[in-house]
């Protein structure tokens, strides 16, 4: 009995639920492309319901276990400002007219949020330089050919090397659309497969990463 | 004042979030402390609108129906009734598989053989320039020889090595492109928050 | 009849067909006990076991992170999030059977926090060991994929890296997590299913599963012969290809319109 | 790899070849003050423009005047950076050459930045455009692939009301237009570099649509393969977006910013050729 709550009747939704939401794309019946917006809005509602505490939940055991394996004042500030910018950005969102949209949200949204966002893509221009100085050596066909094909990119998009080189231009599109298409074609037709092959497999019930979880 | 308070709390979390390239340090753990607290926030927030505006507005019991599912979740929390989570795992998933298969086979597999003989076709038949001859000639040894280093159940060795060693030379130039793509992203980002420092601060502050 | 099937449709349901039919064989073939289907060699599979000797050795945590949108569970990705799956039983049930420290940076998605959890836990019973799983080294650090790589990058710094293993759906923010483990001096070990990404994990990995290597390496960590066999289906897949593309040439050279053939 | 550190004998090369982590700091900080210094003192230095940008371009200027065109904007705030200049110049050229314009939303922060800029940086009053009936503002909807599909074969469905709540049936530009056959072009702006798809399969098989995209730098190779049969034409990056301004006529940041990325570029170049010829001189 419980073998068959805990492992088939699972196992079941998810194959009778991907067979519904696949047919439509064959077959042209009203009826189950209904059914396919039903489950498509469920997925949108199941999600919001998690995101309203779940991911809460787990992230205050980390934070209380942190504290508690190092009990310093350093770890006790950091805690404390991590609920202090929630209780902000809620307090915000249900004390102001317009929520989300009020501008008094909308200044710490784009001053904390954007700014770090933006500031963390930036910074990743310095963790690709780094590691390109380390592995972007000329050592071996394969380095040299995401080297070669790596720096004509780079150049081409860099308003000054086009200017002292015009050649780069057109030999950096021509890096894009063959090479770059005929490599990256194949890499997508291989995964897709292997998606596929995924797919085809838990709707038969035999996928293994969702077998037991306990 | 307001826009001068933006620029000094904005330049602020700016600093934070690059000072771990120097090491890491409070300010930058303080700038991610922060940052978690709104994310999380923001994230609850949106979550609980979205609830409002497909479920509460209308109380039909299809919605209501995913809500409950929706709260079958938070049973993972409970050890007894730990596994009982997996039901609603489960629609996820079977609709992601739903939607997955359908769009995977024609997008990504057919269309794309499609597009790599149609190319040859056209530039052999309509264009007839041998530079585009030649390159989509390319682009189709670039298809196959790729493919034929992602096979796993031959080893990499005589003829087919010398095809799948080809096929990582495309490969690699592949990932130089999408390489260069993101590193001139990248410092386009950095030059972009400074010129948010020297517009939201320095210009203000007379500096600039 | 042409009103029911949509149209456009016909060459996707054969490719499906091939894949299907290509399955029954083999769970059938499966039914012989003896039978046990081989792959070639993919060395950083062998890597995540010296990575989790190296932790141990230098009294560091293995890191797992599946990307911070790696939790996709209804979206076309979800095949990688199932081959992250598959990995991190692998890595919990080596971390608990080597006494190792495992912390699983979460992805933002809250609802493949279940299936995260659970799947860790089952690791840690597989090796008889569900005691030391603790909930706390599963962390998640709110909605966006720029509040995880501060987190990561937070926790790696803070508690060092001995191998960080980074599997699953990655986006423009992955290098930042791979590029501070190896500034940690981490053994890097990862890979992703997203193309366009796999430039990052070539470059500052030192065992690199290249794009659909992940799905092979899963099913040859699982020691399940059901995903071993799973990559001979693919096989026969990509066969098909070779077959359409040498068929698609062949056309296209005696004049037929082979786009449109391949969106029948 | 030349990860290991110079000894106390090697030449000068081969120790800028081989920095430590802590010294290649001072490399990304030449870089900040090399990117720091064109923003306050602009170069002027020229762009070459490329055949991709040239086709966008044409493709918006030889619509009739009066077509509609349709824009999907998925745009991230803090990605903003590199896809502003784009932005900004595809809208100047929609106004300048009168063509009717439906702005649709797709991720939250879209329609605060479309509705910031429309204020303020392109304002389309000063095109003599009227809102509702040579332009509307749809609102945001999280729109999936499944969305895209479902706004293809009924707007209304997925935006019944536009940004302001009036119901589409009462904005004139939209009365009349319901599926994607009122639609001349669709110009699919986005982040996520898997997106494209979106728009292959949604637009341009099923209805043969005309297509542009614009996308940051990064997702050109993935766009590339689509390109020029099924997309007229894209821009990926910020480059493009210089380019883009140049070839429009209409200036904007991405000229700005073009400098800064020359000179910014420099450190990290010469540190990969140091890089390799250490690497080669130790080799001998």
């Amino acid at each position: 009995m419980s073998a068959t709550w805990r492992t088939l009747v699972p196992t079941l939704i998810v194959s009778i639920t991907a067979l519904l939401v696949l047919a439509p794309f064959f077959i042209n019946i009203p009826a189950l492309n209904s059914v396919q917006s039903i489950l498509n809005s469920w997925t949108v509602i199941i999600s919001a319901v998690t995101g309203c505490a779940l991911g809460l939940v787990y992230m205050t055991h980390a934070i209380y276990a942190s504290y508690q394996r190092n009990k310093d004042m350093e770890q006790l500030v950091m805690g404390v400002t991590t609920y202090v910018f929630i209780a902000l950005h809620l307090g915000l969102a249900l004390t102001q007219s317009g929520g989300v949209n009020s501008p008094a949200y909308q200044w710490w949204y784009t001053v904390v949020y954007q700014n770090v966002g933006a500031t963390v893509y930036a910074f990743m221009f310095f963790t690709l330089a780094s590691s390109a100085y380390r592995t972007m050596i000329l050592n071996s066909v394969e380095a040299t050919s995401l080297a070669v094909g790596g720096l004509i990119y780079t150049l081409r998009q860099i308003p000054l090397f086009q200017t002292w080189f015009p050649w780069m231009v057109p030999l950096g599109e021509w890096i894009l659309l063959v090479p770059n298409v005929g490599g990256s074609r194949g890499a997508v037709i291989a995964a897709a497969l292997a998606a596929t092959v995924y797919g085809v497999r838990t709707i038969w019930g035999k996928e293994i990463s969702l077998r037991e979880v306990s | 004042m307001a826009d001068l308070l933006m620029g000094l709390v904005g330049t602020f979390f700016i600093v934070a979030t690059l000072s771990v390239l120097w090491k890491d340090n409070i300010v930058f753990r303080f700038g991610q402390a922060a940052v978690m607290g709104a994310a999380t926030a923001h994230y609850m927030i949106m979550s609980a609108t979205s609830i409002q505006s497909m479920v509460l507005s209308q109380m039909q019991i299809l919605p209501i129906l995913g809500l409950i599912l929706g709260l079958l979740m938070y049973t993972r929390l409970f050890k007894g009734i730990a596994w009982v989570s997996k039901y609603p795992s489960s629609v996820l998933v079977g609709v992601g598989i739903g939607v997955m298969l359908a769009g995977t086979i024609k997008g990504q597999i057919l269309q794309q053989i499609g597009m790599t003989v149609g190319d040859l076709q056209t530039a052999l038949y309509t264009t007839g320039d041998g530079m585009a001859i030649l390159n989509s000639i390319l682009i189709f040894i670039g298809v196959v020889t790729s493919l034929v280093y992602f096979l796993f159940t031959v080893e990499h060795k005589g003829t087919v090595g010398h095809i799948a060693k080809v096929g990582r030379v495309f490969l690699m130039i592949s990932l130089g492109a999408n390489f260069a793509g993101e590193l001139v992203w990248y410092q386009t980002q950095m030059i972009g928050r400074l010129m948010f420092i020297i517009q939201e601060l320095l210009v203000p502050l007379g500096l600039a | 009849m042409s009103s029911v099937i949509v149209p456009g449709t016909i060459l996707s349901a054969l490719v499906l067909l091939v894949i299907a039919a290509a399955s029954y064989y083999y769970f059938e073939k499966l039914k012989d006990p003896t039978y046990q289907p081989k792959l070639r060699d993919i060395p950083a599979i062998t890597a995540i076991k010296e990575g989790v000797g190296k932790s141990l050795e230098e009294n560091k945590p293995v890191h797992y992170q599946m990307g911070a949108s790696g939790g996709q569970l209804y979206s076309t990705l979800v095949s990688m999030t199932l081959v992250a799956l598959t990995f991190l039983r692998y890595i919990s049930r080596l971390c608990a059977e080597m006494g190792a420290k495992l912390i699983v940076h979460m992805p933002y998605q809250a609802e493949s926090i279940p299936l995260i959890e659970g799947t860790t836990l089952e690791g840690y019973r597989e090796a008889g060991k569900p005691e030391d799983f603790k909930r706390e080294n599963l962390r998640y650090y709110g909605r966006g994929a720029l509040t995880w790589t501060q987190g990561v990058t937070a926790s790696f710094a803070q508690e060092g890296v001995g191998l960080n293993l980074a599997i699953g759906i990655f986006y423009s923010d992955c290098p930042i997590s791979l590029e501070m483990a190896k500034y940690m001096n981490g053994l890097n070990v990862g890979g992703t299913g997203r193309w366009i990404m796999v430039y990052a994990f070539a470059m500052m990995c030192d065992y690199v599963f290249l794009g659909e290597e992940i799905y092979a390496a899963a099913a040859v960590v699982s020691q399940d012969r059901m995903m071993l066999v799973g990559m001979l289906i693919e096989e026969v897949g990509k066969f098909f290809v070779f077959l359409l593309l040498g068929l698609g040439l062949l056309l296209s050279l005696v004049g037929m319109d082979v786009v449109a053939l391949f969106n029948m | 790899m030349s990860d290991r550190p110079a000894g106390e004998d090697e030449n000068i090369i081969v120790k800028l070849g081989t920095l430590p982590p802590s010294k290649y700091f001072l490399v990304h900080l030449a870089g900040i003050i090399l990117m720091f210094i064109p923003l306050i003192y602009p170069l002027g230095l020229p762009v070459q423009t490329s055949q991709v940008v040239i086709d966008y371009y044409n493709t918006i200027e030889n619509l009739p005047e009066g077509s509609v065109v349709a824009v999907s904007f998925g745009a991230s705030a803090s990605l903003l950076d590199e896809q502003e200049a784009q932005f900004l110049a595809t809208w100047k050229i929609l106004f300048s050459n009168k063509l009717k314009v439906i702005f649709y939303s797709t991720t939250e922060d879209a329609n605060i930045i479309l509705e910031r800029h429309l204020g303020t940086k392109v304002k389309p009053a000063d095109y003599g455009y009227t809102y509702g009936v040579d332009y509307a503002l749809l609102g945001y909807s999280p729109l999936g692939e499944a969305g895209q599909a479902a706004f293809v074969k009924n707007i209304r469905s997925v935006y019944p009301v536009d940004y302001y709540g009036t119901p589409l049936d009462n904005i004139p530009l939209m009365s009349n237009i319901n599926t994607e056959s009122g639609v001349d072009l669709i110009i699919f702006q986005y982040t996520s570099c898997t997106d494209v798809e979106w728009v292959i399969r949604q637009w341009v098989v099923p209805y043969n649509k005309p297509a542009l995209i614009t996308t940051l730098g990064c997702c050109g190779p993935m766009a590339a393969p689509y390109y020029p049969s099924q997309i007229r034409g894209f821009l990926s990056g910020s480059g493009a977006g210089t380019e883009i301004e140049v070839v429009s006529g209409f200036p904007g940041p991405g000229a700005a910013m073009s400098d800064s990325k020359s000179l910014g570029i420099l450190p990290w170049l010469l540190s990969m050729l140091f890089a390799n010829l250490a690497w080669f001189m130790r080799r001998k």
